[in-house]
């Protein structure tokens, strides 16, 4: 999906007046559900402040996509090539995914105190389940007819995972990137919760805190825009990346 | 020389090879010849250790090799291009894996590309060409690849007669002015013929050699030899026996 | 000036707002201490960053302290912020409710579990409620109440989301827990470990002092103190906060002095509804700088 | 990784003696962290307690699947057959993810009232994602030869669906499962935070309140150890379901 | 009787196909022979609406067709066999999706295994068998798809010469027996003048026909035929001339 592509459809028109006139006709109070029509109007007219804890916001995903990359691409790598380590660590993947925030919260702060880190940190966990396993299951799917020519031309493991497996899990990798981006908003979001002073998700458990629902939507609203902007540009990306397959068909 | 002892590789249920023997003169061209699905590409595999046999040993030049991997180049019978790297990409791989000069290496398949007729392709991807190309692209690979003993699965099927005859020539070169010690499977009995200093006709699984035909004709031959026409007549005749006594 | 974290219960609001005054008016600087306010990302972690040293005080509850005693935590009430309780049992009007006894055979929320549930089983067996049913509402105190998926809630405070239901058109009351039968007790306070009190007994007392006399500051003129804590707290909703600020200023602690006998009541009750397992002394977990 | 091969082996075992050094060694206060030893025992002694709770939630859990794969299977094959459903839907989807539960968890329960069927959703809203990018994904991958194959066949769309594209996506579907299904006890926990009168999110909660960390810890030890055993479940269907790739090598 | 008219196709800056004509008499068997690469598989592609012509026509039985995809059985040159189902279902997908009576259909196939000797392997995955078996696999999928217009792209190429012989009865047995009309690629000169009512021997890209082979002997044919001999020369000879004199 190209950012062309991305302009709202009938679909998304029809969402909308759904909701607009469910919040009309049937009464839905404000602070229950606003209609998109106040989100707007509260997105438009809060701009400056929005904008300013989105840019905070934005700032930790970016910081956080890219630190779970750069820990997700070896850790991948390393599961695929030493199946020990794969036994080893995908019980604590999968485990430490099944760890509210919460309950770490205190720890995040004793070590990393109040600054940025443990935010970036806290998106970085999130996206980088998805990428790992995506990526580990697409070096998987590696044909073994393939592995076995680069062993036949003396290629090592290193020569191997650049020429071989590398592009051929590039697809997997991107399709994992793409979920990881599209929940690193609620990861940073999270983070947030842990001593922020700043961004969008301060702002909404402020905005919560205070019953500003509308507020707290038009929030949402800014973290979509957020989420699907990252979307559609590792999209782009990822189209660029596997462009053979296209060419192919 | 390589020297096949007693090899011996079930799948399940079936008895692929069962006490294989072979040998090949270092520098000579071997043909294999044999029925479809009789057990030519394992033997290859096994070889090269693409698969593991259950019995059996390899030797090159008198020392047991667990596999000849590392002195064989071994075109497969399937492609195996790389689907995301142009055909010069790919004929690069190996030169690419073992750090050689990129530039004598590109001038070198250049020169290949050239002599397979697939000049102006070198920026193709492997989705966008014909079949046979693809096959000669693979070639093209396998031939950048030095190693001295060199396994070539079918490697022509998919060619017309001209370009194939064409290719006869690049191959009897390699062994004559290169040195190399060449093995193929064919099933072109006339093709085996014009190159082979050893022509082996295989029996069904589990397999074994019927017959060896040695040719000591000078190459380059010409299919209309007497001598070759009478060999393919022989050949033809041993494969039919072998098919039509034991209808699979 | 000697540094202090001060870790809030919650997000800023009107509760926090002589913090914020002493902080703006320098108050804080002439006692030499210069502090940092922080925002927890859940209610009890004020209280355990506290208690492990990593900020050196935290507003807290007197409940949630009690229980933290009870746990073995080794916490210190050192000051005052709020005298009284502000939670309450919060209910629509109009539906019939006039006096606890109307809500038997409700459905009633609760906001925290393991803390409310326990308030509303004590009130509800000291105040004669039967055959309630209790649900967990969480968060969503106004829209359970406003969607009629409850009739009563407790927990909610009563300076704040009164304000906001009214704000809304919905027309509340409340039964306040000291007027039914639950000991008095201090809402909000400020603890710390007794370690740190050992290292910053100083710092600490300072910080109280001047809290102490930005509350009689708040008090003189409190539209002044509004409009700094405004400024203070941009996210602020100018219009319900002023409310809720109104409802609060009378509960803002008008002395730093803890009264033992207080805090021992309400450890009694706390035992016998089993909000902890074991006697707690009050007393011990009390410091009072101005005896 | 079949449950067998689950059997905690040395990362593990190194992961966890390097926490219970931490906890004594560090002076890490136990209700900022507790020592694992201490967790195991407390979820031993209140192994009735957390089970019974553990039940409830799992219940949510394996209902939240089933759901979100009824939806995510229709919903990835109407995007992959109609490009204009995707376009509509896809930004909705990518959206949607950045829409934080406490925002929303209240309208479910206006919505959907105190009983199962909110957390259930909340479980299906967080699986439901992973899923249908990677159905769809693999939809996409299946290559264009295949599709002329069944093209000239004369195959409808269900047939193709049912023949090719279902089988080709299959470990796709499986890679996004795996994901959701990890991701999937964080969502029923979230939606046992509103509203619910049991289940380990619900028990997370008291004990958080009653500052018995160690309770909160067993809890989320339990809610581990279920991710795992539902990750594990779906790698060895999954396993099972793709045999013949794992035959062909 | 399917007619191709004017049909064009560019890749990119490759003129593939520049007005290319053919006429397939209905009933009757044509072979296709050309240099590797010149366009004939693309031929095929466009027949069938794999790919779309930029211009021309196809008509069947007088009428224009956007392409012959309802009439015709294609045979690809890759085998596409779906690798998570076993040979015979396989072979039994186009009835499966034709709805066709299972038991009928597996009869039908089984006798087509045991005719292409791969009986036995019914259970197999493609994973599991040999290049040729997959070949003869894709060969029964095709036959046991029932259309009048039968398409092979080098179905034979990766058998032996035996069995090759064997399936060249099939496929004049499909022609004569049940009068489908048939259109193969083939590499294999001799193989093509065995089975053609009209060979077509076709130049480099743009695709044209170089000459049209009318063969007027009866089939089955034998490969020592006087006849077949000096086709065979004549059809090398011009084959040679075309790449000789466009030396690509
Ligand atoms: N992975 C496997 N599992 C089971 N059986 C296998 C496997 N690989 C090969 N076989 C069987 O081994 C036999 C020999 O196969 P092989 O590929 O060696 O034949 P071949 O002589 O190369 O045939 P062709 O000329 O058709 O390429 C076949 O019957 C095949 O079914
Ligand atoms: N998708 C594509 N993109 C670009 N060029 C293509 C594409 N498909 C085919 N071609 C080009 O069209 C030409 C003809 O290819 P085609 O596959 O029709 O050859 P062929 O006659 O079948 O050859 P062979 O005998 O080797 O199978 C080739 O030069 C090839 O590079
Ligand atoms: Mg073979
Ligand atoms: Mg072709």
């Amino acid at each position: 999906m190209t950012p062309g592509r991305l302009v709202p459809p009938a679909l998304i028109v029809v969402f909308l007046a759904v909701w607009e006139a469910a919040c009309r006709y049937l009464a839905v109070p404000d602070f229950i559900l606003p209609a998109p029509s106040r989100i707007g109007i509260v997105a438009v007219e809060n701009a400056p402040l929005l904008l300013s804890h989105a840019g905070t916001t934005l700032l930790e995903i970016l910081l956080g996509i890219a630190l779970s990359v750069a820990v997700a691409v070896p850790v991948a790598t390393a599961m695929f090539s030493h199946p020990a380590v794969e036994r080893s660590l995908t019980p604590l993947l999968v485990a430490s995914q099944a760890v509210p925030v919460f309950a770490v919260a205190p720890l995040l702060v004793v070590w990393f105190g109040y600054g940025i880190v443990s935010k970036v940190l806290m998106a970085a966990v999130i996206i980088f389940f998805p990428i790992t396993v995506s990526l580990l299951e697409g070096f998987k799917g590696c044909d073994r007819e393939y592995r076995i020519l680069f062993r036949l031309m003396g290629a090592g493991f290193r020569q191997t995972l650049r020429l071989l497996w590398w592009p051929w899990a590039l697809p997997n990798f991107f399709t994992g990137l793409k979920v990881g981006v599209s929940v690193a908003t609620i990861g940073a979001v999270i983070g947030e919760w842990v001593g922020a002073q700043h961004g969008l998700g301060y702002l909404m458990i402020q905005a919560n805190a205070r019953l500003r629902v509308d507020l707290v939507f038009a929030a949402i609203l800014y973290l979509s825009v957020m989420g699907l902007g990252l979307w559609a540009a590792v999209d782009a990306i990822g189209r660029r990346a596997v462009a053979w397959k296209v060419k192919k068909a | 020389m390589l020297k096949i002892s007693r090899l011996v590789k079930r799948f399940d249920e079936l008895d692929v090879l069962d006490g294989f023997d072979l040998e090949i003169p270092r520098g000579s061209f071997a043909v294999l010849i044999g029925p479809s699905g009789c057990g030519k590409t394992t033997l290859f595999d096994l070889l090269t250790g693409v698969v593991s046999p259950d019995a059996g040993t390899v030797s090159w030049m008198g020392d047991v090799i667990p596999d000849a991997g590392r002195v064989a180049a071994y075109m497969q019978q399937k492609d195996l291009l790389l689907p995301w790297r142009s055909l010069m990409d790919n004929a690069l791989l190996p030169t690419t894996i073992a750090g050689a000069d990129p530039a004598a290496s590109r001038e070198k398949a250049a020169a290949l590309f050239q002599r397979m007729g697939l000049h102006g392709f070198e920026a193709y991807l492997p989705g966008e060409i014909s079949g046979g190309m693809r096959q000669r692209c693979a070639l093209v690979r396998t031939l950048m690849f030095e190693r001295e003993l060199v396994l070539l699965d079918e490697p022509l099927s998919a060619l017309d007669a001209i370009t194939r005859r064409s290719l006869h020539g690049l191959l009897l070169m390699l062994q004559q002015a290169f040195h190399r010690t060449l093995l193929m499977i064919t099933h072109d009995i006339e093709e085996g013929l014009l190159l082979a200093d050893d022509l082996y006709v295989l029996s069904q699984m589990p397999m074994n050699v019927l017959c060896r035909c040695r040719l000591k004709a000078p190459k380059p031959r010409r299919p209309d030899d007497p001598e070759l026409i009478r060999a393919k007549t022989a050949v033809m005749a041993r494969l039919d026996r072998e098919l039509n006594n034991d209808p699979r | 000036a000697e540094k202090l974290t001060l870790m809030l219960d919650w997000f800023p609001n009107v509760d926090h707002l002589p913090i914020y005054v002493a902080r703006d008016r320098g108050l804080f600087e002439m006692a030499g201490i210069d502090v940092r306010i922080v925002s927890p990302s859940e209610t009890a972690d004020a209280l355990k960053l506290a208690v492990s040293g990593q900020v050196d005080l935290a507003v807290s509850y007197q409940p949630q302290t009690v229980i933290a005693a009870a746990e073995g935590m080794d916490v210190i009430a050192v000051g005052r912020l709020i005298e009284h309780p502000l939670t309450t049992l919060l209910f629509l009007k109009g539906k019939g409710i006039e006096a606890p006894p109307d809500l038997s055979g409700k459905r009633i929320g609760y906001t925290v579990p393991g803390l409310m549930d326990v308030m509303l089983h004590a009130f509800a067996s000291l105040n004669g409620v039967r055959d309630y049913t209790s649900v967990n509402v969480g968060f969503a105190v106004l829209q359970s109440l406003a969607a009629g998926r409850v009739d009563a809630v407790m927990g909610p405070f009563k300076t704040y989301e009164t304000v906001e239901m009214a704000h809304r058109g919905y027309d509340v009351g409340y039964f306040e827990l000291e007027k039914y039968g639950i000991p008095d007790y201090d809402e909000l306070i400020f603890v710390c470990s007794r370690n740190t009190l050992n290292l910053k007994e100083k710092a600490v007392k300072g910080f109280i002092r001047a809290v102490d006399v930005a509350i009689g500051q708040v008090r003189s003129n409190p539209e002044r103190a509004f409009q700094e804590y405004l400024k203070a707290v941009p996210e602020a909703n100018p219009e319900t906060e002023a409310d809720a600020f109104r409802l609060t200023l009378p509960y803002f602690a008008a002395n730093q002095n803890h009264d033992p006998l207080r805090w021992q009541a309400f450890a009694d009750f706390a035992l016998q509804y089993k909000l902890i397992g074991k006697p707690v002394n009050g007393a011990s977990l009390l410091r009072n700088f101005d005896e």
